[in-house]
């Protein structure tokens, strides 16, 4: 059964001696992380390092970047992924003084670590020398002091000034064609799906500039989840990062991390609940995304929106009759799940069948009828917020953002977990790179979940009644040893979405950080709308498929 | 006396006004008078009919096309919300925001209401119900209808908001990029009836085309040229601004467009212009193409025809919302000037060919 | 224009066919779950104030009081700031605090939501459904053996 | 009777009924003004910079056109209008050439705004330009 949670997929082809070889004496230390090894370098050698891992070693892909304090030191750590094989992992750490705080920034390697150094240096403090904007994003700007460091006050009131944000083209512009105009879209506005700001430059109906002001949402789920105990009180906080649906998806992300990090072997049977939980919950976020982004370029009364609630409707039905809730399920618990399937068992797998295959056909069919065939709508959208491949993999877009542009990467199968490699299913892409194109791979994904979903069904039912083990035993206090490190990911509804954890010896976790898909697939933005129409924003927006939950945490 | 007035439709409801309660020999100010009650009458049935449309019909449609309950609790089928949305709109604050263009901002909402009250002026409705017949009638109500972008465009730059100034730009760039096919589509209709008058055209569309057997086609220009007609549909949709044409009040985009820092009474008339508008194009439609107020029946019926019609053209704006997706503004323009202005065009030629073979 | 003709004989489809699928809230109530999670009920004569649940709450929403002598003089729940995790029910030993399927409950100020052990005690069943048989399957692995029939009363 | 003073007892009657309206909400209205309240709103943020700013040339392009164009436009209807009658008189020849003449020269004029590109909607020059930079 080990063999199912951990494939033990040897990084093949990554000849880490060759890396050491290549960097020399650039490599001050070595440490080993659970999946990846570790590589500790000087604070000014970054921007070399990384260069040549990107460019001669095929590390395109950086999939996080954390930032934590140390007693003795600070410590940024890029968490270093191939698109072509994500299980080929390495990390990079870089520790900096305690007194000055100052690392090179990553920014000019990777486009995504402007966000993510961005966010450490709100949060943590670190500085970034070279980083090209090198401000809060999180916090506002007036804030004082970074909330994650122990010398923090947190008792302390912070002033939130309210004020006029600047026109960044204003100087150059005077002499140019025509003046533009920064115009806020956002936080209260009825295309951002919640609380984002978008900072947009127009020049007539244009999009000259835009950028993407978060944190509007922040509600520090990082330390709440460094406050909880691994055992059970972090399992409902996931539930609420992704809060459209993705829920139990979230749950798996800290069950692999943390089941990694305490060695906890799943029940197989426990696998397939998870797996066929995690599809529904897929489905249910995919038909929101389709929802809401309908109304983005249909507008409010159109009927789309509401069948795609319908349909979302019906598999939360389901998974309340598995769950207990309709969003925040709080189902999956390390080394499990929280119960089985309900009784009467047979009743659930019609519900499920029923839906999977009578509901879900005909409406599928009703989703082309209404958008793949429908003229207009392909106005809208084809060749539209085009995001390159080049791009999207510089911005680690993951997820239906990266499939639509033509990368072929699903930790579903390509980082196996779960129940996943032992079902017939396939990995949806599409090389439009256009708005049509992440609509379709959503649409297309829904599907490929219903087969999965069904899949599950079939083996559960099927499954020996004494065998029926749904959780591993599990002690009540889980204390990892201290230093172990963990980055872990699954493929989310929006794509990777990881965590990171370091443990300190304690009950709690000393570092959670959560590497979030809508997060890093939000700062594509600029590269989709710029040189677009307004509407083309708000479609390109919609199309990215968001949740402000997971973006600011 | 009821019946005389609704005897036949050549006699104007002011005239028999006159007659009916003896005005004549006041002279001009009698047939002011009279004027002034038959047009209070026929706006206040255009207002009765937005107060339906606006709180009631249009949710109970929009709840039909996405299988939802709507307006249901007030009275017998939530009618009453609609004296409850009166009541509660009319007693709205009126907020100013700060920067406004006063006077500007202050009448847009009563230019926009005003014009697409106005067009029904001239409108036949069946049943005697028609206010006044002059020998432009279709250039008349085009003109006025197209007063309204003016109250947009006052109402958007006088804003002093961002989004309304798009809102505004967006309502004036629609209305002119569709104007032209709107009134080049309209000519060939008066190439068929040889006339401007609203009766006229009418009058011209009251024949038989063909009989099969119990039915009688009428010679409705719908039916001789449904290109027109499809041109006219499509033309009249991005004229009063909905799907797939909705832009200048896309709310995703522009928040409400050129109606976003209204509010109260104001916000009321917007919308009321707004409705009054979309019935206006019907009107238009079932004026030009239609028939007006023909239909099987006795004649007297003719109003109920002809609110059938206008009905329907509603209905189908709201078909249209369910289910077509909002063209972007850019590709707006481009199909009015690049598309219908040329297929006006060409519909025109291929009108006073057809018309002229056939006169020959 | 096909497309757009396709879309829109869908949508008309739907209106012909009338069909709804929203509910009438207040009129009609929901259908929930056996396994739905709502508002807690609480027993004090079950409880035997050893505090798992408080001290498993992830965000403090459970408060006990108890004097010297270990005996429970308080048991204060905040509802508003309750995540519904049920994790308090997984871990009472004694099946003395519970979940029931009511979620109909509102307050005009966040005070409102606290509620003491009486106001627990008398929280009402929703539609007379008795969560604990749907739930029965799964909790040995929690309670242990040799639970005999639980009242709730 | 003469259409037009019934057409101005409509416009009298139409200009009534939303001032009328007014002063009816103004009875019923409670007036609290506020400074908040009164704030411009852009989604809750301070606005920057002067609304009425300068707009791209090319809206007043197609503004330019509309008004050749709608001139023409009803240069059109008097033709229409004796166009059947005409046929009669002159010919079936005599009566469209002269309009399809008319119409061919307003739809070389369009084709030449269409080459020109003034009834394309405008195209910011740095948007484009921020788009190459950016793919």
């Amino acid at each position: 059964m080990s063999t199912l949670e951990e494939p033990e997929v040897e990084p093949d082809g990554l000849d880490i001696d060759a890396v050491h070889e290549r960097l020399g004496d650039r490599v001050l230390d070595t440490e080993e992380h659970i999946n990846a090894p570790g590589i500790i370098i000087r604070a000014d050698e970054v921007e070399e390092t990384l260069t040549i891992l990107r460019d001669e070693f095929d590390f395109d892909y950086l999939a996080c970047v954390s930032a934590e304090e140390l007693p003795d030191r600070y410590e940024t750590i890029y968490h270093l992924k191939q698109f072509a094989d994500p299980t080929r992992e390495l990390s990079i750490v870089v520790p900096t003084d305690r007194d000055r705080p100052i690392s090179q920034s990553a920014a000019h390697v990777y486009e995504t670590a402007n966000w993510h150094e961005r966010e450490a240096y709100d949060l943590i403090g670190i500085e970034y020398d070279g980083h090209p904007n090198l401000k809060r994003i999180l916090l506002p700007d007036s804030w004082t002091g970074h909330p994650l460091t122990d010398d923090y006050n947190q008792d302390k009131p912070q002033v939130v000034s309210y004020k006029a944000h600047e026109n960044p083209l204003l100087e150059h512009t005077k002499e140019d064609d025509g003046e533009t105009m920064l115009i806020n879209i956002g936080p209260h506005h009825p295309a951002t799906h919640g609380v984002l700001h978008l900072k947009a430059t127009l020049d007539g109906e244009s999009v000259v500039d835009v950028e993407p002001d978060i944190g509007y949402l922040h509600r520090c789920e990082e330390q709440m989840c460094e406050q909880g105990t691994y055992r059970h009180q972090i399992m409902p906080y996931p539930d609420r990062w992704d809060y459209a649906s993705a829920g139990i998806i979230n749950e798996w992300a800290y069950a692999r991390a943390a089941e990694d990090l305490a060695d906890i072997e799943v029940p197989e049977y426990a696998q397939i609940l998870r797996t066929m939980g995690a599809e529904l919950c897929r489905m249910a976020a995919h038909f929101l995304a389709l929802g809401t982004f309908v109304l983005d370029v249909y507008g409010e009364f159109n009927a789309l929106s509401m069948y795609a609630i319908r349909d979302r409707e019906k598999v939360q039905k389901l998974l309340e009759d598995l769950t207990g809730q309709r969003i925040m399920f709080n189902y999956l618990r390390l080394g499990g799940v929280a119960w089985d399937i309900p009784e009467p068992r047979e009743q659930f797998f019609d519900d499920t069948r029923q839906f999977i295959n009578e509901d879900l056909p005909e409406s599928m069919d009703e989703v082309h009828d209404l958008l793949t065939d429908n003229e207009i709508f392909q106005l809208r959208c084809v060749d539209i917020g085009v995001l390159p491949p080049k791009q999207a993999k510089q911005y680690a877009a993951t997820g239906p953002v990266a499939r639509a542009s033509g990368i072929d990467m699903d930790l579903r199968r390509d980082d196996p977990y779960g129940y996943y490699p032992e079902l017939d299913w396939e990995v949806v892409t599409d090389d439009g790179c256009d708005i049509f194109s992440r609509v379709m791979v959503r649409v297309r994904e829904v599907e490929e979940s219903a087969k999965i979903v069904d899949q599950c069904i079939d083996l559960l039912e099927e499954w020996p009644e004494d065998e029926r083990e749904i959780q591993a035993n599990v002690p009540r206090t889980l204390k990892p040893d201290p230093d172990t490190r963990v980055y872990r990911a699954v493929e989310g509804a929006k794509g990777e979405l990881g965590i990171y954890i370091r443990a300190d010896g304690t009950d709690t976790p000393g570092r959670f950080k959560i590497r979030s898909p809508a997060y890093c697939n939000l700062s594509t933005l600029p590269v989709m709308a710029e040189g677009d129409f307004v509407a083309d924003l708000i479609a390109s927006l919609g199309s990215i498929d968001i949740i402000l939950g997971e973006v600011d945490r | 006396m009821l019946q005389a007035v609704l005897q036949t439709d050549t006699v104007l409801l002011p005239e028999r006004l006159v007659d009916l309660l003896r005005l004549g020999e006041f002279g001009v100010v009698g047939e002011f008078i009279a004027g002034l009650i038959a047009a209070f009458l026929v706006a206040n049935i255009m207002l009765i009919m937005t107060a339906i449309a606006g709180p009631w019909a249009k949710r109970k449609i929009r709840a039909r096309f996405t299988d939802a309950i709507a307006v249901n609790r007030v009275g017998p089928a939530g009618l009453l919300i609609i004296i409850a949305d009166a009541v509660r709109l009319m007693s709205k604050e009126i907020i100013v925001p700060e920067g406004v263009d006063r006077p500007a901002w202050e009448l847009a909402p009563i230019v926009v209401a005003l014009s697409a009250l106005l067009g029904f002026a001239v409108i036949p409705m069946g049943s005697g119900i028609h206010v006044a017949d002059p020998e432009v009638g279709v250039v008349f109500v085009f003109a006025v209808a197209s007063l309204a972008s003016i109250g947009l465009v006052m109402g958007g730059y006088a804003s002093n908001n961002k989004f309304s100034m798009l809102g505004g730009l967006r309502a004036v760039a629609q209305n002119i990029a569709y104007e032209i096919p709107l009134v080049l589509v309209a000519a060939s209709v008066v190439i068929f009836a040889g006339s401007l008058q609203m009766s006229e055209i009418v009058a011209a569309q009251q024949d038989t085309l063909i009989s099969l057997g119990v039915v009688d086609i009428p010679m409705w220009f719908a039916i001789i040229n449904p290109f027109a007609f499809v041109l006219f549909l499509a033309a009249n949709m991005a004229e009063i601004g909905r799907n797939p044409f909705d832009t200048p009040e896309a709310p995703n985009e522009i928040v409400a467009g050129y109606q976003t820092e209204y509010s109260g009474i104001y916000f009321v008339l917007f919308y009321l212009g707004e409705f009054i508008h979309i019935f206006l194009g019907g009107a238009i439609i079932a004026t030009l193409f239609l028939g007006g107020p023909a239909g099987p029946g006795p004649e007297s019926l003719g109003f109920v025809w002809f609110l059938v019609k206008i009905w329907a053209v509603f209905l189908l704006t709201q078909w249209m919302r369910s289910a077509v997706p909002r063209v972007r503004i850019d590709q707006l323009i481009e199909i009015g000037w690049k598309g219908l202005l040329v297929l006006s065009f060409l519909n025109l030629i291929l009108t006073a060919l057809i018309v002229g073979v056939i006169t020959v | 224009m096909i497309g757009v003709l396709k879309s829109m004989a869908v949508t008309m489809k739907h209106a012909l066919k009338g069909e709804t699928f929203t509910v009438e809230y207040p009129d009609v109530p929901p259908e929930v779950s056996p396994r739905f999670r709502g508002i807690h009920k609480f027993s004090q004569e079950r409880c035997i104030w050893c505090r798992q649940c408080e001290n498993v709450c992830p965000n403090d929403t459970i408060h006990i009081v108890t004097d010297d002598k270990r005996q429970g003089e308080q048991y204060n729940l905040h509802v508003g700031q309750c995540v519904y995790c049920r994790l308090c029910e997984e871990v009472c030993p004694v099946d003395a605090i519970i979940l029931t399927q009511n979620f109909e409950f509102t307050g005009e100020t966040k005070d409102d939501l606290v509620y003491n052990k009486e106001q627990l005690k008398s929280v009402p069943w929703y539609n007379e459904l008795d969560p604990l048989a749907a739930r029965e399957p799964d909790r040995g692995s929690w309670v242990g053996e040799g639970e005999d029939a639980v009242d709730y009363q | 009777m003469n259409d037009w003073i019934a057409i101005g007892a409509f416009a009298t009657i139409a200009l009534l009924i939303p001032v009328g309206m007014v002063a009816a909400s103004w009875l019923l209205r409670p007036t609290v003004p506020e400074r908040h309240k009164r704030a411009i709103y852009e989604s809750g943020e301070v606005p920057t910079g002067d609304t009425r700013v300068r707009f791209n040339i090319q809206y007043y392009m197609v503004a330019l056109l509309f008004v050749v164009f709608d001139i023409e436009t009803v240069l059109l209807f008097p033709w229409a209008l004796v166009y059947t009658d005409a046929i009669g008189e002159v010919g079936l020849f005599h009566a469209l050439a002269p309009m399809l003449l008319f119409v061919f020269i307003l739809m070389v004029g369009l084709a030449w705004a269409w080459r020109n590109g003034a009834v394309s909607w405008a195209r910011s020059p740095q948007a484009d330009r921020r788009r190459a930079t950016n793919q």
